[in-house]
């Protein structure tokens, strides 16, 4: 299993800090799931997923020791 | 040295020291963005707002943010402090200082990285009225 | 409040000052413009700079600036403080800060506002080399 | 007379921080009379004139109680 974080509204969604998915899925697979068991995501601006600190791409496959997070859109500054 | 140059902070962020930070005698400009709480928005009061920050992940985009503005400008130093956490009216969020040879590049270089910050670091903003809150920017 | 936003002193700068003077809860962003003494010019090194001013004439044509950037701009506050007499490699020349709602008329003000004064205000500034001294910008 | 005050290279130029003018004479005169007497002043980028701490255009008439400075190009900031 991985943990994801979550930040900002994407935690507000899910009502956690983190939840835990398998590895060995895409990105753009571990999107599709949050969406589907949390339509709030499908009515953000968008929805990114950073792996080890980096924007990750859909095909990027998460594996077991990667740290991964949800980052909805961003508004620092 | 980013350490020093690239920091998030839950404490009051001190825009002297991150100034002092890029001086250089190398320099003849230096141009300091200052991100400041505004008591309003679109019309409505704003009571406080609220910074959360993937911290890892924002110190590397930031780093990444002075790396690309020292390829565009001769830049000399840049700082970025950002601040986290529960900020009041007219406290200090963001301040970036460049400083560089000429103005025309400091004024540049800062708003570059002052817009790509914007865009690309993981920090989120809530913005706590009389009647609710609201994450910035989260919704089209 | 002329005699805080606007000034020319004998004495070090002082940045933090300056821009709390600019600071409002409209506001949502300031730019600060520091102008300071390089090392060298023109691969020449340089060894201190000396300003004179018609003071009483740059009091009134770095006011009309502020008026200027107030009518182009939404600009909250401006303040512009300028040093003069003999100053080292690294000594502050100028302080330029402008506090805004948001933080494009705020870069665009306070950039403004360096280029005029370069300009249009009566201070003048020698360069003081090895091997003799210029007054800077005099010739074509 | 008027008093006309001399700064940066001006200054320098005339070795003296300020000479003495008849009133009654327009700006462009002025500035005539300083070429023709330290011909260095055409060598400047320009020659501006202030009275009463404002630029003032060549056909202005000095008066007696005005407050009159040669301004050669600033280099302020």
């Amino acid at each position: 299993m991985v943990k994801v974080k979550l930040f900002g509204i994407a935690k507000d969604i899910v009502s956690a800090s983190y939840f835990e998915t398998d590895s060995g899925i895409t990105v753009n697979h571990l999107k599709q799931r949050i969406i589907d068991k949390h339509p709030s995501f499908s009515d953000l601006r968008s929805v990114l997923v950073a792996v080890n600190d980096e924007y990750a791409l859909d095909d990027v496959v998460i594996d077991e020791n990667d740290d991964v997070a949800i980052i909805p859109p961003v508004s620092g500054g | 040295m980013v350490g020093d140059l690239i920091h998030i902070s839950d404490k009051a962020l001190d825009t002297q020291r991150v100034t002092e930070l890029v001086a250089s005698p190398a320099a003849g400009a230096i141009d300091v963005f200052i991100g400041t709480v505004r008591d309003s928005t679109q019309n409505k009061s704003v009571h406080r707002l609220e910074f959360e920050s993937y911290d890892s992940m924002a110190i590397k985009e930031m780093a990444k943010i002075v790396n690309k503005a020292s390829e565009k400008w001769p830049v000399i130093k840049m700082a970025i402090h950002h601040r986290k956490g529960v900020l009041d009216i007219g406290d200090v969020a963001v301040v970036i200082a460049v400083s560089s040879p000429h103005r025309k590049a400091a004024f540049e270089a800062c708003q570059f990285a002052i817009d790509t910050l914007k865009e690309t670091v993981p920090i989120w903003k809530k913005e706590v009225f009389d009647d609710g809150e609201v994450w910035v920017a989260a919704h089209p």
